[in-house]
């Protein structure tokens, strides 16, 4: 199986330019506040979801699984280290990887975000938890894990949500875990 | 392999009136390429023949889909969502000729389990698995399980053919290729549908014969006529889960008895029957039975059945061993014991593998201590080295033999809940 | 709970005169063909529902439950009598009984029929299966019993079938079986 | 009482182009009224008080249903069939004020997964549980498990607020009575709706506040505004799973303080707050968990809690217990075990009963012996003998306590594959 890759140069130049912007030493969750207080005219904006962690994103952002031995290095096991906050199936037992989705199915970008440590260098990494849509639940490999995970009202930490959106299909299948970068403290 | 679209819409976004906020955070989440992992892939399958000669489609009722497994690592590798609540029982995906499409006859209502029934043939992509076209049939297609004969593709992949229950019998016809409905059929009497050559189908009927719809030339109307009865629906009925050899479709009473049809001339030819069970296994009292109970494997002309011992009327019991015979001969050759899916399915639960001695003694001890509930269906892979695909429908198990030795070689963990057809991909 | 009671004087008069003229000592399965083969132009009708038993409609056509010991007087029980060609969902577990549909369902009538022997008193019943509709699968009471029942070639002796037809909804949620008549040979 | 009108319709039939031979066949089928039992016949259900006091309403998200249960007989008595495949995670029945009418909020795809998304309010008469009218609404239902604040009925009974998430937040306002959408309102930052008087509701905001949306008089606009923060969400959340004791809302966080919101005033008043655990509890690591949490029975003024010993962020963890709190001396007075929701759905499966000696002897070996994987959700009944019902979602099973002596009362054998919510009817 091969993955395909999503070719948008609209899309790569923004995220990078923001990604720049958001990776500085400054307090991203104010910066957000601030620009969000500019449009709702309020501060109780939702907490967006890189305000968990600082990420300061580096070659060397990906650790490598193979190292870890046990569950916490196999990607369809519930213990996997990347899946601290996950409520769902995992796509890696439903025809996708821990990173990719199955055939058939369309990764929502827009999603939940948790932050978790992994076992071989210790360190914090921002994970991504997206959901895969397009298919009906696809019923292999549920885990639920609720570290630092928070009630819907905090919703970019809520994995209790199914979070299909601008997907072509609003129906989740089953949800990866990918690595944005590490969330250590600057 | 072939690139998809990104698959981020920021048009549609703003459209939505969606706050600058929450496009922020759709950003940040998806993270820039060069930082952390990619977001947005799909996988798509292998066109690779011998990674994909394993394969096999096994559908279920209420996850509403067609899982697309791979039976030499055991594992899902796609699916196919198919029906909705409430209809949706018969999920049978056919492959298009040259390999490149998924075609499936789907229902649906507007609201679920009420308001507006529409009927589909739906066309995927076969190594995106993903939407390509629909095509509007009558919304009457027949809804019943497991739906083996539910449907059929012509030999010449250019119609599909829909059995209707409304509960009048019909048959739909849809041309796949220009993706058009061509018309419905009435037939009376006659249910169920089977390929029989390039644009012909037959059908079984209530009077022991068949319906034979063709069509009379490239161009020609499609027409339905009766063949003279063939078996005795009263006496000894066919079990309408047959299994196909070359240009020979093969049903087996529920007594036993082969019925063989050749669909290779002009006319359909039937006979002559012999028996699966010789005295010794009768006075055992095996039969067949199950979901879909009959397989076959050409290259090496056998045929393989789902049995059990059991009384009269027992031809949907679930089987305790598939036995084999050489169509050559007409001998049985090999019993096969399916093993325990109760067993497979707590192995399955309880992530007892195969790897520590503790794990193969546990499974032992459940394989010989559990009550056997039986399987209900099977499969053999067409390729050199076939696959006896065993499903079992309660509780959801499926085992995986070398359909040549018997030998058992692998078990799908979760194969879903309520399972239905297996099928080729 | 309390069951409703259909009013249909049209239906009412049909459904009796239909029957006189059915219960009457000539064989029904010709009559029918007959009938059929005026219409459809060919002999090979599907072999309609009473055509299996010759049904005698008298006042004890149905026999007592109550004089029935163990499973096969318990409509709750896939043994019980009445249930030997049934494939499906038993409504008495459902929220009905074994012959009338759970509250929001809607009894189809066109259906199929089997032929069970009362352990009571040792005779043969017409039964019909109806299906209870305008509801997902009940998935309780799960029962498959197969006695004379036939492929889908044989319509109305098969259970294969979600005989929801006619009905405001064509979704199946369970399944009654009725006694419509004894089957004793004339 | 009310006769439903009859079932069969033979102008439709005529008009689906029937011939006469399956008309004669529905016709035999139905069969004439003296002879063997009528054909047709629905319940509808009682309209008893005393009848209904223990019954309750249990979601389910793969079988797409709501179903009625009695908790006395341990019985189904009916269901509404709700959402679809792809949609329709939060499943929740509100009963009118007046009892006649069931009000629930559903999300359809036209093909399942795919096609045209539809959201409506639908309307079900609640004696006969059959359909009767729908309202449609902007298709942003929030979909998430178990959906407990999904929705909510104003404590007039004429407005039903549906929280939306698209992934904007927002709240949908539908006016039950005349069966008419009001309004969408934007509530950025806030999730979830509660019921809080007379066309007043409040949701939960992620800076620990609440947005109050009411409406000014009886014909005014509906219009939002925020409260101070009266929680904290990064130190100390509290779960959304909250519960009513007549004009007070009773959250609790992770860590076990209750934060009381009073809905009885013109402006919501918060706390004080109290902790659910004292030094000896938190020693021994108990804290809420579940789908369901949170229960109270007013009359006796009693609050119920699922409790489990475990670590920090284990907010979803299964239960071993419920806890009962006296709400005047907010003291505990009882601790319940939940039972073992394994051995009940083994008994189920086996049908294993309670009359038999040898019946007991397997139920309270099983058990004894069999890991316990604890409960998910919570629901007391509102009458004077009220009955505590305790949900397991893996493996599903249903358990009955009596809610003032903790004994275990009944289960229910089959109460479905995938739970969700429970609702009182």
């Amino acid at each position: 199986m091969m993955p395909t890759a999503p070719k948008n140069a609209l899309l790569d130049w923004w995220t990078e330019r923001l990604a720049r912007r958001l990776a500085g030493r400054t307090s991203r969750r104010s910066a957000l506040a601030r620009l969000g207080g500019l449009l709702v005219g309020t501060g109780a904006l939702p907490l967006l979801p890189v305000a968990r962690g600082h990420a300061t994103p580096e070659a060397d952002d990906v650790p490598d699984d193979s190292m870890i031995d046990g569950p916490a290095g196999d990607p369809t096991d519930c213990n996997y280290w990347r899946n601290c906050a996950i409520d769902g199936f995992l796509c890696a037992c439903c025809g996708g990887t821990q990173s990719t989705c199955p055939p058939g199915t369309e990764m929502s970008l827009i999603t939940w975000i948790g932050t978790c440590r992994n076992p071989g260098d210790g360190r914090d990494y921002v994970v991504s938890y997206n959901d895969c849509c397009g298919s009906t639940l696809c019923m292999s490999c549920q885990c639920r894990r609720t570290e630092r995970e928070k009630p819907p009202y905090v919703l970019f930490q809520n994995n209790d949500l199914l979070w299909c959106f601008g997907t072509k299909s609003r129906a989740v299948h089953c949800s990866v875990s990918i690595v944005l970068g590490r969330a250590d403290e600057a | 392999m072939r690139a998809s679209r990104s698959r981020v819409r920021f048009g549609e976004l703003w459209q939505a009136g969606i706050g600058w906020g929450l496009v922020l955070a759709a950003l940040a989440t998806a993270s820039p390429a060069r930082a952390g992992e990619e977001v947005g892939h799909s996988l798509t399958l292998s066109t690779e023949a011998t990674a994909r000669q394993h394969w096999f489609w096994l559908s279920d009722i209420l996850l509403h889909r067609a899982g697309l497994f791979d039976a030499d690592h055991g594992q899902l590798i796609g699916s196919i969502a198919s029906g909705s609540v409430g209809v949706g029982f018969a999920i049978y995906p056919h492959r298009s000729l040259d390999g490149s499409q998924i075609v499936i006859p789907e229902s649906y209502f507007s609201r679920g389990v009420r308001g507006e029934r529409t009927d589909v043939v739906t066309i995927y992509d076969a190594h995106t698995l993903s939407f390509v076209a629909e095509i509007p049939i009558p919304p009457k297609r027949a809804e019943y399980m497991p739906g083996v004969a539910s449907s059929a593709l012509s030999d010449d992949g250019r119609t599909l053919a829909v059995f209707n229950v409304a509960p009048a019998q019909s048959l739909t016809l849809v041309n796949i290729i220009d993706r058009v409905f061509i018309a419905e059929l009435e037939t009376p009497g006659c249910s169920l549908v089977y390929p029989a050559g390039p644009e012909r189908f037959f059908m079984l009927c209530g009077n022991g014969g068949a319906m034979v719809i063709s069509r009379s030339g490239e161009e020609g109307a499609w027409a339905a006529r009766r063949t003279a009865p063939f078996f005795d629906p009263e006496g000894d009925p066919i079990s309408e889960k047959g299994a196909r050899v070359g240009e020979t479709w093969l049903f087996a009473s529920f007594a036993g008895q082969v019925y063989p049809v050749d669909v290779s001339g002009r006319e359909l030819r039937f006979g002559p029957t012999w028996s699966l069970f010789d005295d010794a296994a009768r006075a055992e009292n095996w039969r067949i039975g199950g979901q879909q109970l009959l397989a076959a494997h050409a290259k090496s002309n056998r045929l393989y059945a789902l049995v059990h011992q059991g009384g009269e009327d027992t031809h949907k019991d679930a089987g305790s061993e598939v036995w084999v015979w050489d169509l050559a001969t007409q001998e049985r050759i090999a019993r096969i014991p399916t093993g325990n899916p109760l067993a497979s399915f707590i192995r399955g639960q309880a992530h007892i593998g195969a790897d520590s001695v503790s794990d193969r003694a546990a499974s032992w001890a459940l394989e010989t201590l559990l009550p056997n509930p039986g399987s209900t269906g099977i499969m053999v892979t067409p390729d050199d080295e076939p696959r006896l695909i065993v499903v079992s429908l309660m509780p959801p198990a499926v085992i995986v033999h070398d359909a040549r030795s018997g030998e058992r070689i692998a078990e799908i963990t979760e194969p879903g809940i309520a399972l239905g057809l297996l099928a080729r991909p």
